[in-house]
């Protein structure tokens, strides 16, 4: 089955109010070019699933598509804090429901594996637990041992970028995995961007690289520099320059909406053209 | 602080972090002063260490001349790849080490990456727990840092605890993940005080009890005796530091302000010439 | 059993039970039947089945020449490598689909690979559950075959329940996992008659009724109308399982005794000259 | 470190009445040296932990040395039944404990994750969960859903064959992985027999095929044909006249008493020197 869709198509899938698991790491492999698309989309009262957001989260909560975030983690790494989500955390204008790594992957997992909880100590001891109102202290029912129960978490819709994919929707992760498989797997419907696409022969010499299985995935998007300007190794690393511009426009209301209008109202293919073009992301971000 | 010419604080606190560490198990390279630690360390005091060349990923990694920052601007994967179920896998068996660098730490322990304020409405949104509480409740030996030891950093009970101290964090996780030493640029500190609480082991090199009195939000446990100085590096120990980190990626989280985003942008450019020189990219792609 | 000159009973039961198959699902290989059942499927009825080359491992491989009994000979793995986590969380997500041979069968489609008489002192002693546990509690459709229909093999209740089927069996477990069809040598049976009970949907060319009624253990529910005749398999259909079992791998499991035996070591012998002849090594071994 | 021992050395290290998880799957890359050495010890009252036994489990039981099985399945998969298997069952010679594919990997996951139990629906309305006592029916805490409880797995030694290894203890799994990563992940102290001892340079060229990582394995023994009769793909396939002798020779006691002698009671060298030697296997075995 030839899976192939736009950018557009993708988004044209997304329902109002749809709960999305979003892949990649705070400043590394985000979906940020599907992500851009349905930020300047219309949708509306989104709950967002990350384990360790950055921009994808910042750039949703910014255009005021989110109602509600799920998160172990949102931020910019070594560049600091990510603004609207600390704004928004501050001022309560959406709903936070605060995670841990580890459980928002039991989460997903119990999803996959249809059971309603997994067990783990992790937030015992913690005031994640007083302020999660999802988990649920538990004792063990061999030896009474107090537990967490961490309920299933069931994204209606998955987002990954990934650096290969081919037309069937399998899918090559060269660098870190971070949870795109347990997103791709957890979710009823998955989209993938990729940076190239192979033939499928091409892909399968990839071994244990092609992480997404094609039973996973309903849609594949070719976009070269879909993760930008979050790193996607090896093929180019995180675009520093451009997040500081971002944190810069995010301090007054003024630069925010430039930057929207330069970055965010615009096709993937004019937002490359907006810094330069291929190439000159090619001289400053390849390795 | 004064220091003897020939090294400087960020040297000291390296090799203090370096030697904590021992044994054969992973040890996560997530900042500068982590990563350099435990390259130190399987240097000269734990050989045995599995040093990871991402936060998640990148066993036995050979060192790179940008050993610490490209992780997160390239997140280039050398070494044997791992997945973020065998890095908490990793933690769950405790075969996992990490210098956690929380924004606050109590006299018990417990820490803090969430927010400043209540959690509802934070005056200050941090990031999210991320995965420490499952470093909390499941690690023999927890280590954690502080750059700047204050009365902001070093508080008498945290506002959030992201991370489970002693005390009454205890009560339903037993001694797993219970804090095991705080290094700061002041000194050396366990958490085998009364009701283990925080104490004293030993202080830099020039650093007088007052001061650390006078920077520390509560009243510090001080062993009898007399107090001792942390040992400091060895000539060994600072090249070993210096050569690993010729861009001086450590001193980042020492600044602040417009002064470390130019050396950050300096860092940054710098970087893509040393990769384009060393990156192995063909055996990579080739695999 | 009167069979048409032109095809043989093996035929007919492989191509019912590829006319099954259909979707974008994993479908396991672990027997001959389900191997061919599955490579007919894909050629002819359901293109977008993921076939995997061995139990467990292997999806969208190129079909060798000893599609089947390789898997277990050599284990060759090709295609994308899966992992046993994979193959469950495809179970969970019901995303695979496989040909079940059941020890027994009974008239809620309860099976049994486990033993013959009483558990705790079995008169014959099995293999053991395996997966089917799994199987029959997770998957849409689940499917058996039995190649020798009679009183032993398909049975008023079987003497352990390996597999759930309908009536009790169903108490907490819903629709998921429940029995969809059973392909014997005499005919396709589904699981649609009062309370969820045996029935016939078609009897193969030949067959009499009289003859399943002799051959079952229990009895049949036969739906009002006159009954169906097995579609028999098209030229087509033969050339491609011929085509790809040269060394009739499938017969294997219509024999018995020495005669298998013999078979089976010239199978083996065979299997590897033409391993020699198509077994892409060094892509495997230069990944 | 250099974790190179002998197989004599490794069964030094296991105490009587220790529980023990071996790897691999039927007749599929057991460490049959490890397990031929540990049958001809005088070890007493073992435990066997397997997700699918075959000649390993067969072995075991057949020389004496095992009080207790926890299984899913055991068997010779396209040759038939396990004979001393089928043997002690029907006769109630040892302990049986009957599990399930997935229940044994979520037995080895709870330990991993240091948790008492996973839930699943696995078992339920099957008459597994009737004959095994380990497991408990229990309700969800959110939505009093039906569910299985699967308690801990806790081996104290695992025992896995892999195609290489490092000194250090890494190892690489070419063909399908089963469930040895669970296994070695699980254990108190793992054993790890392979084809070839390679350079940890070498070895990390393998990519995401290296599974087996250093943190979780004790000793590395290099044991060339260390998976015989058992395949190990892509090195060699399995021997099935070996195991067709095999078989034979458990049909009567003085043919078993020969076999041990021949097989059993002989070291690694010998064992191989009567098959003809290693390019006699070479010549039937290699593809």
């Amino acid at each position: 089955m030839d899976k192939r869709m736009s950018i557009d198509d993708v988004i044209d899938r997304i329902p109002d109010s749809a709960t999305i698991a979003i892949g990649g790491s705070s400043i590394s492999r985000k979906p940020m070019a599907l992500v851009r698309a349905l930020a300047r989309s219309d949708k509306r009262d989104l709950t967002v699933i990350v384990d360790v957001g950055g921009p994808d989260v910042d750039l949703l909560l910014g255009t005021g598509r989110v109602k509600r975030i799920i998160y172990a983690f949102v931020g910019f790494e070594v560049l600091g804090l990510a603004p609207h989500f600390r704004r928004a955390r501050q001022e309560a204008t959406a709903e936070f429901q605060e995670w841990t790594e580890y459980t928002v992957m039991a989460g997903l997992d119990a999803t996959i594996k249809r059971v309603p909880f997994m067990p783990t100590h992790a937030t015992l001891g913690t005031d994640v637990l007083a302020v999660n109102p999802a988990f649920k202290e538990i004792r063990d029912p061999f030896g009474q041992e107090p537990l967490v129960a961490v309920p299933a978490l069931a994204p209606d819709v998955a987002l990954i970028h990934v650096n290969y994919a081919d037309v069937q929707g399998n899918g090559v992760i060269l660098g870190d995995g971070h949870v795109d498989v347990l997103c791709a797997k957890a979710a009823k419907a998955t989209y993938m961007s990729c940076e190239r696409i192979l033939s499928s022969e091409e892909l399968q010499r990839f071994g244990r690289d092609v992480q997404i299985l094609r039973v996973y995935s309903k849609g594949v998007v070719e976009v070269p520099w879909g993760a930008h300007p979050t790193g996607c190794a090896p093929d180019y690393r995180t675009d520093l320059r451009h997040l500081q511009e971002y944190l810069k426009a995010a301090q007054s209301e003024d630069g925010w909406r430039r930057y929207e209008t330069e970055f965010v109202q615009v096709d993937h293919r004019q937002y490359l053209e907006n810094h330069g073009g291929p190439e000159e992301l090619v001289s400053r971000l390849k390795v | 602080m004064p220091l003897a010419p020939e090294f400087n604080v960020d040297e000291v606190i390296i090799t203090a972090m370096a030697r904590q560490l021992h044994g054969e198990v992973l040890v996560s390279s997530v900042t500068a002063f982590g990563s350099l630690a435990a390259h130190l360390a399987k240097r000269r005091y734990a050989p045995d260490l599995a040093v990871l060349s991402t936060p998640e990923s990148g066993m036995d990694v050979t060192p790179m001349p940008t050993l610490t920052l490209g992780q997160f601007l390239t997140d280039v994967q050398q070494g044997i790849p791992l997945t973020m179920e065998d890095i908490f896998d990793a933690i769950f068996t405790d075969r996992f080490r990490i210098w956690i660098n929380p924004s606050q730490i109590d006299q018990y322990g417990n820490t803090n990456i969430t927010c400043i304020g209540d959690w509802h409405r934070p005056k200050v949104a941090l990031v999210g727990s991320r995965g420490i509480p499952e470093d909390t409740s499941h690690l023999s030996e927890t280590f954690y840092y502080i750059l700047n030891h204050s009365l902001r950093s070093v508080v008498a009970r945290v506002d959030f605890r992201s991370g489970a101290g002693n005390g009454d964090s205890r009560q339903l996780l037993g001694r797993h993940g219970a804090p095991t030493v705080l290094v700061t640029d002041l000194g050396v500190f366990t958490f085998d005080g009364p009701g283990g609480q925080m104490a004293i082991q030993s202080l830099h090199p020039g650093v007088a009890l007052d001061e650390v009195r006078a920077r520390t939000g509560f009243e510090l446990y001080v062993p009898p005796g007399p107090i001792r100085e942390t040992e400091p590096p060895s000539d060994e120990d600072i090249r070993i530091i210096r050569d690993a980190d010729p861009l001086e990626v450590r001193k980042l989280e020492l600044m602040s302000g417009p002064l470390a985003a130019e050396k950050f942008v300096a860092i940054y450019e710098r970087e893509r010439q040393t990769f384009h020189a060393t990156y192995p990219r063909v055996g990579k792609l080739g695999r």
